[in-house]
């Protein structure tokens, strides 16, 4: 993240916390099917979308990610059995929290994407860097370095 | 040129200079001697026996240790991984750049020992500060009395210096070496015990002592040499504290009123007697 | 005296922003602090700042050098020294001592504290008199003569309708001299000081702690410590720092920034052993390096009686009730 | 107030007096008239310091953490905030119930200690915001009650039908986003992470906070508004669900941050999102963001 940009040549960094068990399976059948999406997202893999702390979403946004997706299965289908009803109550939280600050709103969302939707990771994360991209770059939260 | 202490307190002190890690040693499973230079080959400074060094990789972190031994165009320091900069350090290769600045606190008494019988007493990592004094003693024979070292580790494996403890010290004329470990073990035909007990056991003119160690070895090796006869001044200690600059200004380091990095880290059980019992 | 009327200080303060950056107190979001001047502050008066000069010398986070690492290589970079001439307008005498204070600390006893040193020299200072005090100040007990600051270059006296400035050091004069067209001579008599409300009497405090590092006192006084940084990062005298990196990918900064003696991470060591591991020996150290330690060191305490502690502690830990206690205690 | 200080100074005696408690936590008159502090008695000779009138702030619930592997039993004065606080200390398994023993006193509402300051000790001095919103004025969880039950039981009914003021949260929602950030930026910009609001806040109870272990990297001692930010939020985010609004961290700050209108939004949001909740009223192990109800809202499809 140390490569300077400029307002001709910026294009959007967007970090998706992928659960290990549907999310990142979806990238990965997106990735197989040759479904095309921006190349501006970099995901992180994590064993279940409630591993996501807060901190996490904060410490992307401060060292200059531009938009975050936190992903995990539906509701439900949480391999851990209910790991992400949590995710859900934290970031329908935390989302709230994050606009009253002022950031602005389409830079976090949160979603389901199961291991069978390909297209749907696809769409997601297409939609996000349309709207990120939108936005400009994020000075929000940012740090100074 | 090797920067003195004089030098320093004319360039900023907190600013590090760049130097390379030439040799690593691997003393015992979790202690390294880091041999370092400056990038033209000199000495970073000329420290003291028992004087310190603030060894850095900047982005890890900086942290202050005991010059072991100087050579011709080096300086070494012994580390034990511990934490964050240490388990780090113990990371890297020969050839590492990494940031150095010092000499820093006062070093032992050089002048005082001249003439005198000296007992050496060190448990484990503790062996790093006394060594420099050792080999000062070794480099200039003719100014010291007779040598003795006591030495004592957990296990054969972390005894540290083991080059210097078998093959070099014994050599020295009129310098013996008792090496103790805490626990029997296959292989060790040596003296099996804790360094104060073998301390008392041994029996020592006493002259002056110079002990480092951890903190309950000190604790129960003082009552052995004052049974023996050893008076306060004549018991020498280096102590440890978190440091941060290394020149008395950060504030964290103090115990009363001394500072350890400027005042210290070599205090004689007379001077520690009327500090705080803080460290 | 050199006097001029106190709603024309704005002018004064406006021909000295053009050689100086010129910091005055000011009032921002409820916090008053030393602020750069401009025509819009809020400048403040009738008391004290509640943030001290200290940042001004000693900031709060400060860079000390570059640096780059990679794989095996290191390149250490020393950062441009500033050059800009500053000048403090309104340091009140408890402020001027704590520079003293610092000074103590940061330049002698064989090290110079280069970046300290480097603002303390390029910084000029007019001192304010004080009119009367505030209640939490105490600073005469503490030997500072709120009238009449120590190590100021220009005495400036708060004449309340008007402003008195008299020359100290000759740097004061050359700056008296750039005002000059603005002032009058007038002949003036200092207004009286009231009555202070708190007070500390501080006699033998440092000789009769001596004996009290074991004393039952501190644990007593440390019980309804919070053990958070206010009081430290408030106190005009507090100078503790800790030394930091900043690293993105290759690049990095040390910084160095203000540190607390009432955080447990401030002694702990890497293997684990802290020296101070419960409040008790937080606080014990506080108050004795304050009225003992530093002293014993450098011949001078290290409390100027400015009451912002006082003020700011959010459980109310007062120091002249301590030195009270100290003093009462068997 | 004078009675109630009275009726304090004499239980604690007695408490003293016969063994039963080793220290009883209350408050004294600090260095000013507006100043009520925390106060630790261990003697019964001494327990005329104890006072309460307008000014007890402190929520003396957080200190019990000190005395948890302490010998003996500990007295405590609660109001109405601090019995929630001590709930929240229970729900997060940091107390024994039976160590302590528990003096509720039913709570008139705090008066602000800034305006005592401006308005000096004849002037009417309106209660602290956090007073005039409350709904539990009522200690929750006692062993002894001082004062006349029924009418402070009256009192407090009239309080928790009331409808909490979240205007000033509705404020800030209503900004744009810039004009959101531009608000807390300057509002952060302050902070020195003196973490006064974090040693004073009973929800803050972790063993170790990530903030005092700089080498875990969470957090670097670097002071500036994007690492001030970071701390707050995590610590908003960290008491959600466990904020029992006694607004101890917007009165310990040194620096004016009005640090409650983070609770206030989340608690807010828990309401609206998750039902009604109030934290520290209940100890039943059914905390908003430590549990889960399989009908919750779904935004996320």
């Amino acid at each position: 993240m140390s490569v300077k940009e400029t307002a001709s040549n910026w294009e959007p960094k967007i970090l998706v916390f992928a659960c290990n068990w549907c999310t990142y399976a979806g990238a990965d059948l997106a990735g197989l099917s040759r479904l095309q999406y921006p190349p501006n997202i970099r995901i992180l893999r994590v064993p279940c979308s409630g591993r996501v702390n807060p901190q996490f979403v904060l410490r992307a946004f401060q060292r200059g990610v531009d938009g975050v997706l936190v992903a995990g299965c539906h509701p439900g289908d949480c391999h851990y059995v209910t790991g992400n009803y949590f995710t859900r109550r934290r970031y329908l939280l935390m989302q709230r929290l994050l606009e009253y600050v002022g950031l602005d709103p389409e830079r976090f969302q949160a979603r389901w994407i199961s291991g069978s939707e390909g297209p749907k990771f696809q769409e997601v994360v297409t939609k996000l860097t349309e709207d990120i991209k939108a936005l400009g770059p994020n000075r929000k939260l940012r740090d100074a370095q | 040129m090797a920067v003195t202490v004089e030098q320093v307190k004319e360039i900023n002190p907190l600013v590090p200079i760049k130097a390379k890690v030439i040799k690593i040693v691997q003393e015992t499973p979790d202690v390294k001697t880091f041999h370092i230079t400056t990038m033209d080959d000199k000495k970073p400074f000329d420290p003291l026996p028992g004087q310190l060094g603030m060894l850095s990789l900047p982005a890890i972190g900086e942290a202050m240790f005991s010059v072991t031994n100087k050579g011709e165009n080096h300086i070494e320091m012994a580390i034990k991984s511990v934490g964050k900069l240490t388990e780090a350090l113990h990371e890297i290769e020969e050839g590492q750049e990494v940031g150095i600045r010092g000499p820093y606190g006062n070093g032992f008494p050089l002048d005082y020992f001249k003439g005198k019988d000296i007992l050496f007493i060190g448990g484990g990592i503790g062996l790093a500060p006394v060594r420099s004094l050792i080999m000062e003693c070794i480099r200039n024979r003719e100014n010291y009395g007779k040598l003795s070292v006591v030495y004592g580790a957990r296990s054969k494996a972390d005894l540290c210096f083991k080059e210097d403890l078998f093959e070099n010290w014994p050599k020295v004329p009129n310098m013996d070496v008792y090496v103790t470990i805490d626990r029997e073990e296959e292989g060790w035909d040596g003296h099996v015990g804790f360094v104060p007990a073998y301390v008392e056991e041994l029996a020592f003119n006493p002259q002056v002592t110079v002990l480092c160690g951890p903190p309950v070895m000190i604790k129960f090796t003082l009552p052995a040499l004052q049974k023996m006869g050893f008076a306060d001044q004549d018991i020498i200690t280096t102590l440890e504290m978190r440091m941060k600059c290394g020149i008395g200004k950060c504030g964290r380091c103090n115990i009363g009123s001394c500072y350890v990095c400027l005042d210290g880290p070599v205090f004689t059980m007379e001077q520690l007697k009327k500090l705080p019992p803080e460290y | 005296m050199k006097i001029i009327a106190k709603e024309r200080l704005p002018e004064v303060l406006q021909l000295l922003a053009k050689d100086y950056n010129v910091l005055v107190p000011a009032k921002f979001e409820g916090v008053t602090r030393f602020t750069p001047y401009s025509g819009d502050v809020e400048l403040v008066l009738e008391e004290n700042v509640l943030m001290p000069p200290k940042d001004i010398f000693f900031p709060q986070t400060e860079k000390m050098y570059k640096f780059k690492a990679k794989n095996k290589s290191l390149e250490i970079e020393e950062l441009p020294v500033e050059k800009e001439e500053q000048l403090i307008f309104g340091i009140r005498s408890c402020d001027l001592k704590s520079l003293e204070c610092l000074d103590q600390v940061f330049l002698t006893k064989g090290y110079v504290d280069h970046f300290y040193k480097d603002k303390r020299e390029r910084t000029a200072l007019i001192a304010l008199s004080c009119v009367r005090p505030q209640e939490a100040c105490f600073c005469h007990s503490m030997g500072v003569d709120p009238q009449n600051g120590v190590g100021a270059d220009i005495q400036a006296y708060d004449l309340k309708e008007k402003i008195g400035f008299k020359a100290i050091s000759e740097k004061g004069q050359e700056i008296l001299e750039k005002i000059s067209g603005l002032l009058a001579e007038e002949e003036v008599s200092i207004p009286s000081f009231g009555e202070f409300n708190l007070k500390a009497d501080i006699e033998g405090v440092p000789e009769k702690l001596q004996g009290m590092f074991e004393h039952p006192i501190w644990a007593d006084i440390s019980r309804k410590c919070l053990n958070c940084g206010a009081c430290t990062y408030v106190c005009p005298t507090c100078h503790c720092f800790d030394i930091d990196s900043e690293v993105r990918g290759e690049d990095g900064v040390k910084i160095r920034c203000w540190d607390s003696c009432m955080f447990g991470e401030y002694t702990q060591m890497a293997g684990g052993h802290n020296p101070r591991p419960t409040k008790k020996e937080r606080v014990r150290n506080r108050f004795m390096h304050k009225l003992r330690y530093f002293p014993e060191r450098y011949q001078m305490l290290l409390c100027t009686g400015c009451g912002r502690c006082v003020i700011k502690c959010p459980v109310n830990m007062d120091i002249t009730a301590i030195i009270k206690k100290i003093k009462e205690a068997e | 107030m004078k009675e109630i200080t009275l009726q304090m100074q004499e239980l604690a005696r007695e408490l003293l007096q016969k063994g039963e408690v080793n220290v009883v936590l209350g408050w004294e008159k600090g260095t000013f008239w507006y100043l009520s502090p925390p106060a630790f008695i261990d003697k019964p000779e001494d327990v005329e310091r104890l006072v309460f009138d307008d000014y007890c702030h402190h929520n003396l619930s957080k200190y019990l953490m000190d005395y948890r592997y302490q010998d003996g039993k500990v007295a405590v004065f609660l109001k109405g905030c601090d019995s929630r606080a001590f709930n929240i200390l229970l729900e997060d398994n940091q107390l024994e119930r039976e160590k302590y023993v528990l003096i509720g006193i039913p709570c008139p509402g705090m008066k602000d200690q800034e305006k005592a300051k401006e308005l000096g000790i004849n002037g009417d001095i309106p209660l602290a915001k956090k007073c005039q919103d409350c709904k539990y004025p009522n200690p929750l969880v006692y062993d002894y009650f001082l004062g006349d039950k029924e009418a402070a039981d009256e009192a407090a009914a009239t309080r928790e039908a009331k409808a909490i003021d979240y205007s000033d949260v509705e404020q800030i929602e209503k900004m744009t986003p810039d004009e959101k950030y531009d608000f807390w930026s300057s509002q952060y910009e302050r902070c020195i992470r003196c973490y006064a609001c974090r040693n004073v806040c009973p929800a803050c109870n972790c063993r170790e906070c990530i903030f005092d272990q700089s080498r875990t990297g969470w957090i670097g001692k670097a002071n500036n508004t994007s690492e001030n930010q970071f701390f707050a939020l995590t610590r908003a985010m960290h008491v959600a669900g466990r904020c029992i609004e006694c607004g101890e961290c917007e009165r310990a700050c040194p620096m004016n941050i009005p640090i409650m209108l983070l609770n206030k939004k989340l608690i807010k949001d828990i309401n609206q999102l998750f039902g009604e909740y109030d934290a520290g009223v209940k100890v039943d192990g059914v905390l908003p963001l430590g549990h889960f109800d399989k009908n919750d809202p779904e935004e996320f499809m």
